[in-house]
């Protein structure tokens, strides 16, 4: 397994004032493989991929991308590494259609970001590749919606088809699922499926019964800590994740 | 196509044409012809101020910083009493202001919003004083250019400066290119980054993109055109002071931007035609302008939400869709 | 007439889009009541309609009897209404304890229930959080805050759109708890959320939107019934 | 008669801080012409007004639309140094006549004289050159000088400097205020440190009326005297109340000058406008009779314009400042007077300077 | 500079910071606290300073003078909150730029046709004219001692409503999310009016203050805005005791800038400003 670990983190902490947010954590993440990660509220969940994605710098520790240290590099660098991401809030460009807003994503592959005279409609090349990540998400019909018009799921399924734009090697994706209907977060489900054969995908959700059915290993935080990392089924059965997270018994009254 | 909206085709069919043609009626009155050449040099930096306002989201208040640059770089550089030349010029003075909005732009652009504004403003007073101050360009009195440079090509002179017809000429060759220009930058694909810089940047950071540079490019380009614009100016009439550098004349632009509608390109015009016109004429027309400008500024904001070209937008628009 | 709240055949618009079709239902004072439906049925602006922060084009609102489709949003809030927005609604220059001050009021009854330190000890995660602006709070953090600030002004109703979303199972356990203690109290609620089962345990009543459509109003029992035709409306 | 007006175009500040003074020299200006109306063969005078805002980079502008669009015959203004400067440039040498009523820059006629351009107020140094000699007679040997750092305050410091020094004064400091900042707080403590045996400064307006309530408030009138050029008191007086009292100040005009054409001028201002006259109705009034002087003197014929300066050149303006000619370089050669400011006036003390004239440096006319 | 003359000039340059903290005040809780960019701040400052020259010149008493004044001042808020400000609070920040420069020009063009362009001064009240002899030569006049404390009460008490007090959260609240506010039961919109209100009043007051130890002249407001952004910005948005800490700061910067580079004296605020923005992006106090 070691040999296709992709990202690792080392003694990884974020520090609020006093309020140790995440708290030395190591963790390997390993390619083609869905990793989830879930945590009572506070744990840390959102800090550590704010991290991963260079959002927030480390107070200390590292990070390490294919064998190289990307602690101190930029932000926006490690999206040019391949590591992709999706906000917990959805973050997209609202006013512009489905296919700009991949457009957006795919130009800075493609380059000619710098060229202040072509035309950016003259490119059918960044358009196909751009409509194909649409495809991928099946959000292919609404191409030509302006984005603030189509519904808050496919939303955030265009947001995954943005990052998938970028052919990240990585997808870190915080609550894709939330807000969103059962049917909707199904697709998502069977989205996420299919990408994680290709992708090695972070995946942070509350949602237990995706996160369940998803993942291939399962990360349980509390209070800015790692508790176990293990498979879907270890976890489960795990009696302090029960404890802290969990709860006993079904949510239902 | 470069012009999507029906009301901007519309301008560019009437304004240009009739810009082309105005000096013929205006033959016998040299005034007029300066007004409105005035008019054009203002509409260029306007429209510089509204590529950095409304398409990059850059707002300042300094921006003219770099109109009063374009005059006071003429003076400094260019030798009193001999003829340069204008192409030359142009070339020097764009790019020196390039280089100086280049090192001011590392340092504002790592702000943003009100704080943008106040520290592009800041360095705007810092000229301003240093130009008010300084005992070889003139003090608060400002400097004179006794010669205008010559316009050759390669030998070949089309203009003469000193001819008000073929000034206004430039100066309207001058802003149908920097429309052009603009409308060009918008469309290409560094306009695309600068879109999605503008909608959101923090989606774009995580995309891949160094948004700074960008902010920082684009700052560059209107900088360099804000001055050119003021090069401009300071050549109409030869003289240059630093009240061309107040916050009053980037406060007047910014509002001459927000009556044309912001974000736009061609609203620039618009705004600087409303303001200078409802300017002169009440200005003529009472001693009490002020309590009318006000009041008409005040009605216009409420009237027109958009901006006059946004006002024409939505009209045209609207007669579309019956 | 005993309801406490009536809704009459709402229409309301975005602009030029047409959102609610006649929207109608009531509850009855100390009911519970679901609003379900697929994302963008309408859930969320029947709510805002409700509440007057969207202006419905016709219809009308009555609460306790009473025409509020003309007051303001904040003399309806005044009666004795909570609202826990989708989005969480935080300040972002107010710590979670002014959150928490700013809102606490006791209600027109002069009823208390619900002070500052009942909220803390309902979300303990809270208290460690006391002067952490309100935007430096994870996303469960911000929600238990808007349920707290809800609840400080000691409502008689409360309206929740999707109030757990992003909790964690436990805290979400807690929350449906919470609303069965208050729901016990007499406090009426109007539930948006996207778990059936719990609604269905929780709640008198049930309505189902479909593109701004009341297609279904069920009592619980009701709802036993017809949980099939509901699903294949919510797509479960 | 000619049916055609004269045209004068008036380019004041009517708006802003300088708008008072705008106000009262246009006033001046339309008095005169109105009183000599009938000596002016028929002529009708027409005005044109133009708000110049005290706006320098709006003047070239301006002047432009009197040159070209009213094609005026005479424009009178401005009062500000900077606008005097973008008007100069458009107006110099053209064939209108520019007038210039307050603004003092001593370039206007030095190194940009042109025979098409005059002034009937001052040049920035004529008021304050005699205050030199007066403060040595006075007996005092240290000095601080102070004013705005801007052209006007500049050449005023410079002329008392020239005679203060040539008489053996000293100048211990040099204090030059970025204009047009009022906070004078600090400034003032540190001419109570140093203590000279008087202060000089060059402020007018606004700024004057606070430098002045302020330097009597830090306790320093009474200790070190304070001179001036004239602005200082000029327009300002009510406002600055009793911390005036006691300021020298000279320049070439007192409200309360003793000859009948200044007591007539005063109580007619006074009927005309319902309010008190001073120095820039003055300044705008002789401007008037300027222009009435050269109308009659050429029968109203005012289309040669070589003649028409000419004319303008030998009038002697029978001014209640008391009677002037101008230098080659069209300034007045004017009497400069002593005043201090008693009971709220600018009373006379004596003559400071008789028929005194600026040397205008750099003028090739 | 001697160890007598410099702490003369501290003192000189705490006066002014207060007297500017005083004139930015009522631009915090605008434009601070409230987000509202109201450049007409300026104006309401010459406004308070021309009505307190009129009352005084017809009441002859300063106190009385400067009560009507805030008064009327107050009245002013209230009309152009409930007219025009509030029209724009869902628009866009610029178009409130454009609304207040419109405002600017209507109230310079009423100032002068009701007061005439000249200079205007008004008196030291009677029982603060008086002096106290400093050091040398040097009287400190009572009545900038007095201007002094006022400040000092003034920023006392707006630190505490606005961080102690609920109206003050509520305020602050309605910043952040205007509907959320209303969500809690409390008409936001009058709150507002009030509020911008008393922000007018405050800069009114600043301006009937400032009139016996300034002079009263057109276009004194728009000196002495920017001076007032300066400080609120250098502060950070929103924060009293920023602000506070601003104004003395580029009221310290100020005076001993004209002493020691007196021919940069006037740029050195807006170094210090770049100084200070470039080192903390956000202020000095900024959340
Ligand atoms: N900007 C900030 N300043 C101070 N504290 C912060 C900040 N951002 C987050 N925190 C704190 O850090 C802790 C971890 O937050 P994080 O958002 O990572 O939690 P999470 O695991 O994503 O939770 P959730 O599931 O609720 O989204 C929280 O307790 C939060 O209050
Ligand atoms: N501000 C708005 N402007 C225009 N259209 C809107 C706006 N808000 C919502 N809509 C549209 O109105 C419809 C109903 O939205 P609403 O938010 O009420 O749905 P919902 O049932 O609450 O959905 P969800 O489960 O996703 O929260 C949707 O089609 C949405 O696109
Ligand atoms: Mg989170
Ligand atoms: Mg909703």
């Amino acid at each position: 397994m070691e040999n296709n670990v992709i990202l690792e983190t080392e003694g990884l902490c974020k520090y609020w004032g006093g309020l140790k947010a995440l708290d030395n954590l190591s963790l390997a993440f390993h390619d083609k493989q869905l990793h989830g990660i879930v945590g009572p509220n506070g744990a840390g969940k959102s800090t550590l991929l704010n991290m991963l994605c260079g959002h927030y710098k480390p107070t200390s520790g590292e990070i390490i991308y294919r064998g190289e240290s990307i602690s101190s590099i930029k932000p926006f660098e490690f999206a040019r590494r391949g590591i992709g991401r999706s906000f917990q809030k959805t973050n997209i460009y609202t006013n512009a259609t489905c296919l700009e807003n991949c457009c957006v994503a795919v130009q800075r592959l493609m380059g000619g970001s710098f060229n202040f005279f072509r035309s950016r409609y003259s490119q059918k090349m960044l358009d196909d590749i751009a409509t194909k990540a649409l495809e991928k998400v099946g959000l292919a019909h609404r191409r030509d919606y302006i984005a603030s018009q189509i519904s808050y799921g496919e939303q955030r399924q265009l947001e995954i088809a943005m990052v998938l734009a970028t052919s990240p090697a990585l997808l870190l994706l915080d609550e894709p699922m939330a807000g969103m209907g059962h049917e909707e977060s199904q697709l998502i489900i069977n989205l996420l499926n299919t990408l994680k054969k290709e992708y090695c995908i972070v995946l942070v959700e509350h949602d237990m019964d995706a996160i369940f059915e998803l993942s291939d290993q399962l990360t349980v935080m509390v209070d800015g800590q790692h508790l176990v990392t293990g498979s879907v089924d270890e976890v489960r059965e795990d009696a302090r994740v029960k404890e802290a997270y969990l709860g006993q018994g079904d949510e239902v009254y | 196509m470069l012009f999507k909206k029906r009301a901007e085709r519309l301008f560019m069919w009437v304004f240009f044409p009739l810009a082309l043609l105005m000096p013929m009626f205006l033959e016998q009155n040299e005034y007029y012809v300066n007004k409105l050449t005035t008019i054009m040099i203002l509409s260029i930096f306007v429209m510089s101020l509204d590529y950095l306002v409304g398409k990059c989201g850059l707002i300042t208040l300094g921006h003219a910083m770099f109109y009063g640059l374009g005059g006071y770089l003429f003076v400094i550089l260019a030798p009193e009493y001999e003829a340069v030349n204008f192409w030359v010029y142009t070339f020097y003075i764009c790019a020196i202001s390039a280089a100086i909005a280049l090192v001011i732009g590392l340092l504002v652009l790592r702000t943003s919003g009100i704080y943008m504004i106040m520290i592009t403003l800041a360095f705007a007073q810092m000229t301003f004083y240093y130009f008010s101050g300084s005992i070889d360009y003139g003090g608060t009195d400002g400097v004179f250019v006794y010669v205008k440079p010559e316009t050759s090509i390669f030998g070949l002179s089309l203009f003469d400066l000193d001819n008000p017809t073929h000034f206004y000429y430039l100066c309207l060759l001058s802003l149908f290119n920097t429309l052009l220009f603009f409308k060009v930058l918008v469309r290409s694909q560094f306009g695309r980054v600068v879109d999605a810089i503008q909608v959101n940047p923090g989606r774009t950071t995580a995309l891949g993109y160094n948004i700074f540079v960008y902010k920082l490019m684009s700052y560059v380009v209107a900088s360099a055109l804000g001055a050119y614009a003021g090069y401009l100016f300071t050549l109409q009439y030869g003289f240059v002071n630093p009240s061309m550098l107040s916050w009053t004349t980037s406060g007047t632009a910014l509002v001459m931007l927000i009556l044309g509608g912001i974000g736009s390109i061609y609203g620039a015009i618009l705004g600087t035609i409303t303001y200078e016109g409802l300017h002169y004429t009440l200005e003529h027309w009472t001693e009490h302008w002020m309590l009318f400008m006000g009041g008409l500024i005040i009605l216009m904001v409420m009237v027109f939400k958009k901006g006059i070209a946004g006002f024409l937008e939505d009209l045209l628009e609207k007669r579309d869709g019956k | 007439m005993s309801n406490l709240l009536d809704i009459k055949s709402i229409h309301s618009l975005y602009g030029d889009s047409h959102v609610l079709h006649g929207i109608s239902f009531s509850l009855e004072a100390g009911q519970t009541l679901s609003l379900m439906g697929r994302n963008g049925m309408g859930k969320t602006t029947t709510l805002k309609s409700i509440l007057g922060l969207v202006t419905p084009r016709s219809g009308s609102v009555f609460y306790k009897g009473e025409d509020i489709t003309s007051l303001a949003t904040w003399q309806r809030m005044k009666r004795d209404i909570a609202y826990v927005p989708e989005g969480r609604g935080m300040f972002h220059n107010l710590t979670v304890k002014e959150h928490l001050q700013v809102a606490a009021r006791a209600s027109t009854q002069g009823i208390k229930a619900w002070d500052f330190d009942r909220v803390l000890n309902t979300f303990p995660r809270l208290k460690e959080r006391l002067s952490n602006l309100g935007t430096q709070l994870s996303g469960g953090e911000q929600q238990m805050l808007a349920i707290g600030r809800a609840l400080v002004t000691n409502p008689e109703l409360l309206i929740l759109d999707e109030a757990t979303e992003g909790l964690a199972p436990l805290i979400r356990k807690e929350i449906w708890e919470v609303i069965r203690i208050i729901k016990e109290t007499g406090i009426s609620t109007i539930i948006v959320d996207k778990n059936i089962q719990v609604l269905q345990s929780l709640c008198d009543r049930h309505v189902v939107l479909v593109k701004g459509q009341v297609v279904m109003d069920l009592s619980a029992q009701e709802l036993q019934s017809n949980l099939a035709q509901v699903e294949s409306h919510l797509g479960v | 008669a000619d049916p055609n007006p004269i045209k004068v175009g008036v380019m004041l500040p009517f708006s802003g801080v300088y708008g008072g003074l705008g106000d009262a020299t246009r006033n001046g200006l339309k008095m005169a012409l109105q009183e000599h109306a009938g000596e002016l063969y028929g002529r009708q005078i027409e005005f044109i007004e133009m708000d110049t805002e005290a706006q320098p980079s709006r003047a070239p502008e301006i002047a432009n639309s009197l040159l070209n669009k009213e094609r005026a015959d005479f424009i009178v203004g401005p009062v500000h140094s900077g606008v005097a400067m973008g008007m100069i440039k458009v107006l110099k040498d053209k064939n209108t006549i520019m007038i210039i009523p307050n603004a003092g820059i001593d370039a206007a006629t030095g190194p940009l004289c042109a025979p098409n351009i005059f002034r009937t107020s001052f040049s920035s140094w004529q008021p304050s050159y005699p205050m030199g000699k007066i403060a040595l007679e006075q007996g005092f040997k240290k000095v601080i000088t102070m004013s705005w750092n801007y052209g006007f305050g500049k050449e005023s410091l410079a002329a008392f400097e020239e005679s203060f020094e040539s008489g053996g004064g000293e100048i211990v400091k040099k204090i030059l205020v970025p204009f047009p900042k009022t906070e004078f707080q600090s400034y003032l403590s540190e001419i109570g440190t140093i203590q000279p045996d008087a202060v000089f400064v060059f402020f007018a307006g606004g700024g004057a009326v606070k430098f002045v309530k302020d330097y009597d408030a830090m306790g320093l009138k009474s200790k070190i005297p304070l001179l001036g050029a004239g602005f200082l008191t000029e327009g300002t007086l009510e406002a600055q109340g009793v911390s005036a009292e006691g300021i020298q100040t000279t320049l070439h005009y007192a409200d309360p000058l003793d000859n009948p054409e200044n007591q007539r001028f005063r109580r007619d201002y006074q009927t005309n406008f319902g309010k008190p006259s001073d120095l820039y109705a003055v300044q705008g009034y002789d401007t008037g009779l300027m222009i009435a002087s050269a109308v009659k003197a050429l029968k109203g014929d005012i289309s040669d314009q070589g003649a028409l300066i000419k004319a303008l050149e030998t009038t002697e303006v029978i001014s209640p400042r008391g009677a002037f000619t101008f230098s080659k370089a069209h300034n007045p050669i004017q009497n400069i007077y002593l005043r201090r400011v008693e009971n709220g006036e600018n009373q006379v003390i004596k003559l400071a300077a008789s028929a005194l004239e600026d040397p205008a440096r750099g003028c090739k006319m | 500079m001697d160890s007598t003359l410099f702490i003369v000039q501290l003192i000189n340059g705490i006066q002014y910071g207060l007297v500017l903290f005083l004139i930015a005040s009522g631009l915090t809780l605008v434009f601070g606290v409230m987000g509202i960019l109201n450049l007409a701040h300026g104006s309401m400052y010459m406004v308070g300073a021309y009505l307190a020259w009129y009352f005084v010149q017809h009441t002859g008493s300063f106190a009385l003078s400067a009560f009507i004044s805030a008064v009327i001042a107050l009245c002013i808020g209230v009309v152009v909150e409930r007219t025009l400000i509030r029209q724009l609070y869902r628009r866009n920040h610029l178009d409130q730029v454009l609304l207040t420069i419109g405002m600017i020009f209507v109230f310079n063009a009423l100032q002068s046709l009701l007061w005439g362009n000249d200079p205007l001064g008004v008196e030291v009240p009677e029982a603060l004219a008086a002096s106290i002899p400093l050091t040398g030569i040097i009287e400190y006049p009572v009545y900038r001692i007095f201007v002094a404390v006022f400040c000092i009460v003034v920023a006392a008490a707006m630190y505490y409503v606005i961080n102690k007090t609920r109206l003050g959260m509520l305020i602050r609240a309605g910043e952040s999310n205007r509907e959320m506010v209303e969500c809690l039961g409390v008409d936001i919109s009058r709150l507002y009016t009030i509020v911008f209100a008393i922000g007018v009043m405050l800069a009114a007051v600043a301006g009937v203050v400032a009139a016996p130890i300034s002079s009263i002249v057109p276009g004194m407001g728009e000196h002495i805005l920017i001076s007032c952004f300066v400080v609120v910005v250098i502060g950070g948005m929103g924060s009293i005791k920023g602000a506070f800490v601003g104004a003395l700061l580029v009221g310290l910067v100020d005076t001993f800038a004209s002493v020691l580079v007196p021919e940069l004296s006037s740029m050195m605020i807006y170094v210090f400003m770049a100084f200070v923005l470039l080192l903390k992006p956000q202020g000095l106090f900024s959340s």
